[in-house]
């Protein structure tokens, strides 16, 4: 079982971001649970979700406490007291920065990576959500799930142009990052 | 040039207890971005000064100032339910009245609040004749459970229990003429305002202070979530709901009208619709989008109409301009 | 059809599946997204029905009364302060055996207020006459709202499906959405036979004297008891149709020869289902989920708890000054076994508080203790209160 | 430290401040001063919007002292200059221009009245000292500003008084004693004034280069162009200049019974007037140019002040727009008449414009006389070298001549164009910093302009349609010789005035940023704020929302990415 902690502000779409992790996860026919830390937040504040995703089927409904990975939706959030919190502690952290992680933070930044996913989702969205970008840089360090199964759980909620624009961006931003350079902690965090 | 502002050598706190304003309502409060109901509660509550004590109903503002074990109040102040805001009112100023206290009891609450759920309290509190100045902020849904539609919610726009499908342009219905079913209670004051009027909002809060009874203010505040506008914007878009006659801000005494803020030059409704998301299938290419726009400003063209905004003669004490600035501020001391 | 899905979603569309004519809903934190998936069935013309907005949980809740006693299928939703607002007219629902589902979206109770989950809201209308079902996981909400329509019109007792608010409603997992030819053999077009109607017109909510009110409330009563057939039958008849099994009355787990058990209602079953297998070494515990609370399935309790030395009752609710509320019924049940059970009464989980993984183990602790609490806040951090408070 | 969770739950009163509600921030708005445009259209270099404000707050010795920070003859420059600011004026796209002229006049004459002291001090007598050659607006500045850079300065002058040019203005224009008034108590801070020194005569560039750490000239343009139509000249021709000067210093010009007069500048205008105040009965102004307004390209419209026209047709000129002269009609060497024929400019084929006449439209017009006032060049004595053969001194922004180091030059002299009295005072201005980093041997920087703001950036809905105090004219009936006509406003009008400015890109103290903050995140302080504002943000709490940006009725607030 992996555990994913996505940090965003309400607002930013970090509930769909957890939503659709799991669609792609359940899509692959695996199981997969999302659900956000429910608050009074109103837009702006800061927000977490969670996400498990597992080969068997999940019960448990506490919340994620010791992520293997941290989703970050922009970097003023590592700012935010907690945010690292109970991290495993070969866990990863993937940031939504346009500065490369050695300029955010310099304990945490051998195991982060950035990437600039507003920046790209302007670019090909046309508007500055982070979370399709987020989550196919996240897919190819990890290797957990196909990027074709992010694909597909887009296409449950997107469809014609707004669709096609976000394939071309999940895949633009899968180039950005090593692929598989994070897979052997998503391993050993589902032993 | 850019000069920044160097606020490193002021102290901010101290300035903070030092603005020349009362302060009912502190920072750190979380509401969001831009919440015009935020702006419009500060603005009362600044008014209408310390010697009140505050009802409260169930809502975004209750919610966002008063995250235990903090509060952005500085006035006495409860919440205890939903439907009740009216009838805790009338229990406090009750109370009041019988220890010899003069302290204003004001009630706050939403559009569903008023319209809705607490109608039966507000009119009970009404009837009876209560010394309280009842705020309603309306924001035109249940912002607070997430956008839902309520009586208040102006026909044709989407919620989440109103959206537009296949079958429906957003809500069926027309938003509930609160302030003429509140005047028909023959109360001796009751006025509409817009957030965007500040100055005027504190003209009437402190006329309703004034009046030994009860007073009615339902204040127009958008909700950039909730409307689905930019947070920047929220000020511009109330302002054209009052510019385009969308929202009449009037003043009606013992059931009649008593004044208007003209708009001499209304503005076409697509300038207060277009900026915001909860009327974006109005924009569809399609004949039922085309005839809600054209119900909407006939809305609106009754309303100019019905409370004759456009004024035949200028006349220097109505409120127009009321909100225009001078240099040194105060504009409204 | 296996989806990803909010609990919410699922739920809107399975009531969509089960053709209520009329249904009326007031928005509150967290059934909202019910009643919106629902609003956009109807917007995208997917789902006939007359959808009310209405200004107030006691008119949602006035309104179905109305359609169903006119004679239409029904369907509202509510939580916490929504369901106690409706509460005088959850007694007269269930009093006039006017077939009624509702869903629960289980929340806390104010004040201090709480928008997050605990299942106070239904604990506290336990005894207006309704049947209550508590579901687990939100397949379980999906299967019991079919069921529930069964059992109501079958019945004439309203029902009301309890699912935790956010923690089932909020969380997207993988759902099963029936068929809608496999609802529609289930659940046949409904005639309720006291339905308001010109041709045969009848009165409803007299007025009933001394003579005869005693009588009344004993029928209801036992028409509760009695609807545990209807419950376990439904849940069969389901199960066939579907493949499917969630449980009747109740649902045991894990070792038959345990001799202590847990029994809890709603989803912190399944977080002890993963922590009992996540911890052998804490030797054989008994799981039992109580998936009817009224009726109060003694008998399918008593035989479940067959064997227990102890048994621990964790619930989300209590009843402050006398306890908890399942932990004392469940006292009272077992008292009348040969060899009951000592019952360990707690609270878990109030106003949103997270039950993690260990609360097994601390729940297992708890038997051990030399003298028993009567009943306690499990996870209360008591130095949290001023000592006075304590 | 664990918090006790206290009975009923009740939390302390204001208890948020210790939330920081800043940390959701995103952007964050920042005070950004932009050049209002009516200070970016000033060729002088004065910031109205400043000046109003200060007007508006009731300190007029303080406002006088900023207008005078850029321009030290406002009396004067309040009364000829075609004041671009106010067709800059973004209150011109609301109602009506604030009457910026009308607040600048109104300052210079309570100044010269009041006798403020210039804020100057003399300069130590150690300090370098610099040359200027003439004594009209451009010199006077340069002069002026020099000394408020602390150096020594002689102005040299051919004319027996300070002023050059601006002695060609009639009175009704720019009465007399104002311009005496205003000049000489200029001149009383302490500048070395040497009048009657004609360059090329009594003095030299090349000996003021030595004895002088640097030399600024100023001297105008004084000789007409030479005028000609298909080479024919009418006997005993006098030019617009030359006719103008007569009047102003004996009170008298050469007369007929009608004239004409060529040209649509303002020394055409005044030239006009003057020959009806003088008593000619019928008085024409042809030019190629059109009338000021809305149908003229701005390309193609009379440089002279649009005021000026209104009130020369007003007082019974003529004016022939959009006309050339194709002939001179003579009876031997004796003019009866031109012949005139219709011409505007248009864009060519490449976008160019281009004057187009338009055959067939030719008419007769019987005049006595012809003046041509189509525009003076620099007389050359003195500075052949300096101009190798241009009619005019080539310099750069700063005003250094071309290849002369510290040779610097302003004024009618140098520019090819539509010279103004601001411009000319701009040009000294600028020259002076020039000089004093000259002398420092500083670097001249790259000329910068700060970022305007435009109509669109005002929030409008703040200002109230408020009409334009008018000035009050002298009827036309009593305009027949001297009398000042436009009498300028009262204290009242100024006050009225200085409100309706809409203080672009500047604080207008408001409050509208503390008002309408729903997070109080705005304070206001007491003293100005280092910025100039009377706000400070409360970042600890700003969330950035951006509605005090949007609401800032002057565009004074901008939203910043947070880094």
């Amino acid at each position: 079982m992996i555990e994913v902690r996505i940090h965003g502000r309400g607002g930013q779409g970090n509930v769909v971001a957890a939503y659709l992790l799991a669609t792609a996860a359940i899509d692959e026919g695996q199981f997969g649970q999302a659900f956000p830390a429910f608050g009074a937040e109103r837009r702006g504040a800061p927000v977490v979700a969670f996400v498990r995703v597992a080969d068997r089927a999940l019960h448990r409904r506490d919340q994620v406490q010791h992520p293997a990975f941290l989703i970050i939706q922009d970097q003023a959030l590592l700012h935010v007291p907690g945010v690292t919190d109970g991290l495993l502690p070969d866990g990863k952290i993937l940031v939504n920065a346009s500065v490369p992680a050695a300029s955010l933070n310099g304990g945490l930044a051998a195991n982060m990576i950035t990437v600039p996913a507003t920046a790209m989702a302007k670019e090909f969205l046309g508007r500055p959500v982070p979370n399709t970008a987020l989550l196919a840089a996240f897919l190819a360090l990890t290797e957990l799930l196909p990027i074709e199964a992010l694909l597909k759980a887009l296409r449950e909620r997107f469809k014609g142009d707004i669709l096609e624009r976000n394939t071309r961006l999940v895949y633009h931003a899968a180039d950005q990052v090593t692929k598989g350079l994070w897979r052997e902690v998503s391993h050993a965090a589902s032993a | 040039m850019t000069d920044k502002t160097d606020s490193k050598d002021i102290d901010i706190a101290r300035l903070r207890e030092h603005q020349p304003r009362f302060q009912g309502i502190t920072s750190g409060h979380r509401a969001c971005l831009g919440c015009g109901e935020a702006l419009a509660a500060r603005l009362v509550t600044e008014a209408a000064g310390p010697d009140v004590a505050i009802a409260n109903a169930t809502g975004c503002l209750e919610i966002f100032t008063t995250p235990w074990p903090e509060s952005s109040w500085r006035v006495p102040w409860m919440h205890s339910l939903f439907e009740n805001t009216g009838a805790i009112a009338a229990g406090m100023e009750a109370a009041f009245k019988m220890q010899g206290k003069s302290t204003k009891v004001l009630a706050f609450a939403g559009d569903g609040g008023t319209f809705d759920i607490g109608f039966q309290a507000l009119s009970g509190m009404i009837e009876r004749g209560h010394n309280v100045l009842y705020v309603c902020f309306d924001n035109e849904a249940y912002m607070n459970t997430g956008i839902q539609r309520s009586s208040s919610t102006p026909h044709a726009a989407m919620t989440t229990t109103s959206p537009p499908g296949k079958a429906r342009m957003g809500k069926r219905h027309l938003k509930k003429d609160i302030i003429s079913i509140v005047a028909a209670h023959h109360i001796p004051y009751a006025a509409t305002a817009s957030v965007a009027y500040p100055s005027d909002i504190r003209k009437k809060v402190r006329r309703a202070m004034d009046i030994e009874g009860p007073t009615f203010l339902v204040i127009h505040s958008p909700c950039p979530l909730g409307w689905g506008h930019e947070a920047d914007i929220s000020i511009e878009v109330a302002r054209l709901a009052v510019q385009t006659g969308l929202m009449p801000v009037i003043e009606l005494e013992r059931g009649e009208v008593t004044g208007v803020m003209p708009v001499r030059e209304p503005r076409p409704v697509l300038d207060y619709l277009r900026p915001q998301g909860r009327f974006r299938h109005l924009f569809a290419d399609n004949p039922k989008a085309r005839e809600e726009l054209e119900h909407i400003q006939a809305l609106a063209d009754h309303n100019i109409e019905v409370y004759n905004l456009r004024g035949e003669i200028a006349d220097r004490m109505d409120s127009e301009g009321a909100d225009t600035v001078r240099r040194g501020g105060m504009r409204w001391a | 059809m296996r989806q990803a899905l909010e609990g919410s979603q699922a739920i809107a569309q399975t009531v969509a599946l089960c053709r209520p004519q009329v249904i009326a809903a007031y928005p509150i934190t967290p059934q909202t997204h019910i009643v919106e998936n629902i609003a956009k069935l109807v917007a995208d013309d997917k789902f006939e029905c007359d959808f009310v907005s209405v200004e107030s949980e006691f008119s949602a809740a006035s309104v179905v009364l109305g359609a169903a006693a006119a004679g239409s299928r029904t369907y509202t939703a509510s939580a916490s302060q929504g369901i106690l607002l409706m509460s005088e007219v959850l007694y007269n629902i269930a009093g006039l055996r006017i077939p009624v589902v509702m869903t629960c979206a289980n929340r806390a109770l104010s004040a201090p207020l709480s928008i997050w989950n605990d299942q106070q809201d239904s604990m506290a209308v336990r005894d207006a006459g309704w049947i209550q079902l508590y579901c687990a996981d939100n397949q379980e909400a999906v299967d019991t709202t079919i069921q529930a329509y069964r059992i109501a019109e079958r019945t004439e007792l309203p029902v009301m499906v309890c699912m935790d608010g956010f923690t089932l409603t909020h969380t997207l997992e993988p759902i099963d959405i029936p068929e809608q030819a496999q609802v529609d053999e289930f659940l046949p077009p409904y005639t309720f036979s006291r339905a308001l109607d010109s041709r045969n017109p009848i009165t409803v909510g007299t007025l009933v004297s001394p003579d005869y009110y005693p009588e009344a409330r004993h029928a209801h009563h036992q028409a509760l008891l009695n609807a545990q057939d209807e419950i376990i039958r439904a849940h069969e008849d389901w199960s066939a149709i579907s493949g499917r099994s969630c449980c009747g009355l109740l649902r045991t787990e894990g070792d038959a020869d345990a001799k202590i058990g847990i029994l809890t209602l709603g989803s912190v079953f399944g977080t002890l289902y993963e922590a009992r297998a996540a911890h052998p070494e804490l030797g054989p515990v008994r799981l039992i989920k109580l998936r009817a609370f009224r009726p109060f399935p003694v008998a399918a309790i008593q035989e479940a708890c067959a064997g227990l030395t102890d048994l621990v009752v964790l619930e989300r609710a209590l009843s402050p000054g006398g306890g908890g509320i399942v932990g004392n019924e469940m006292r009272a049940a077992l008292a009348e076994l040969p060899d009951a059970p000592r019952v360990h009464s707690y609270a878990v989980g109030l106003g949103g508080r997270d039950v993690p993984l260990d609360i097994y183990a601390r729940a297992l602790a708890a038997v051990d203790a030399p003298t028993p609490e009567r009943f306690a806040v499990l996870d209360a951090e008591l130095e949290k209160l001023p000592a006075a408070d304590r | 430290m664990t918090i006790h969770y206290p009975r009923g739950g009740v939390a302390q009163p204001g208890t948020t401040l210790g939330f920081k509600t800043g940390t959701w921030r995103v952007q964050r708005p920042l005070h950004l001063h932009a050049s209002a445009p009516c200070h970016s259209g000033c060729p002088a270099g004065e910031d109205p919007q400043a000046y109003l404000a200060k007007v508006d707050e009731g300190h007029m010795h303080a406002a006088w002292e900023a207008l005078v920070a850029a321009n030290p003859l406002p009396a004067i420059t309040g009364r000829v200059c075609p004041h671009p600011c106010e067709s800059a004026c973004n209150r011109s796209q609301f109602d009506a221009a604030v009457s910026i002229h009308s607040v600048e006049r109104y300052l210079g004459d309570q100044a010269i009245s009041q006798d403020w002291p210039y804020p100057v001090t003399r300069p130590h007598a150690g300090a370098p000292r610099v040359a200027v050659v003439g004594a009209g607006p451009s010199g006077l500045s340069a002069a002026y500003h020099l000394m408020r850079h602390g150096l020594n300065v002689t102005v040299f002058t051919a004319l027996p008084e300070a002023g050059g040019t601006l002695h060609a203005i009639p009175g009704y224009r720019l009465p007399t004693e104002v311009l005496r008034a205003e000049v000489e108590r200029l001149l009383a801070t302490g500048m070395d004034f040497r009048p009657n020194r004609r360059l090329g005569r009594d003095v030299h560039v090349h000996e003021l280069r030595n004895e002088f750490a640097a030399v600024y000239i100023a001297v105008g343009t004084q000789e007409s162009k030479e005028w000609s139509i298909g080479g024919a000249v009418p006997q005993d021709l006098h030019e617009g200049l030359g006719i103008l000067k007569e009047w102003m210093s004996i009170g008298t010009v050469p007369i007929s019974n009608s004239a004409a007069v060529v040209g649509g500048g303002n020394t055409a205008i005044d030239t006009a007037r003057v020959l009806l105040r003088a008593g000619v009965p019928e008085v024409h102004l042809i030019t190629h140019n059109g009338l000021p307004g809305p149908e003229t390209l701005p390309e193609d419209a009379m440089v002279a002040n649009p005021g000026e026209i209104e009130q020369a047709i007003e007082e019974g000129v003529q004016v022939h727009a959009h006309r050339g002269i194709r002939r001179l009609i003579l009876r031997g060497e004796r003019v009866v008449g031109v012949e005139m024929l219709h011409m505007k400019k248009m864009r060519n084929t490449q976008g160019e414009l281009e004057r187009v006449a338009f055959e067939g439209t030719e008419s007769v017009l019987h005049v006595e006389q012809v003046i041509p006032a189509i525009g003076q060049v620099i007389n050359s004595a003195g500075l052949e070298t300096l101009l190798s053969g241009r009619p005019f001194l080539e310099v750069d922004h700063w005003g250094q001549v071309k290849g002369r180091r510290g040779v610097f030059a302003g004024g009618d002299a140098c520019a090819s164009k539509r010279g103004t009295v601001a411009s000319a005072i701009g040009d000294g201005r600028r020259a002076a910093e020039a000089i004093a980093r000259y002398i420092q041997d500083k670097a001249q920087p790259e000329p910068s302009a700060a970022p305007g703001i435009d109509f669109a950036q005002l929030n409008i809905n703040y200002y109230e349609h408020a009409p334009a105090a008018q000035p009050r004219l002298l009827p036309v009936v009593e305009r027949k010789g001297e009398e000042e006509i436009e009498l300028g406003l009262n204290s009242g009008e100024i006050a009225h005035e200085a409100q309706r400015c809409f203080s672009c890109g500047n604080c207008l103290a408001c409050d509208n940023c503390w008002t309408l903050c729903p997070d109080s995140a705005v304070l206001k302080t007491k003293e100005v704020a280092r910025d100039g504002s009377h706000y400070v943000f409360d970042y600890d709490f700003c969330k950035g929302c951006g509605l005090c940006a949007n609401e800032c009725p002057c565009g004074y607030i901008i939203m910043q990415e947070e880094p």
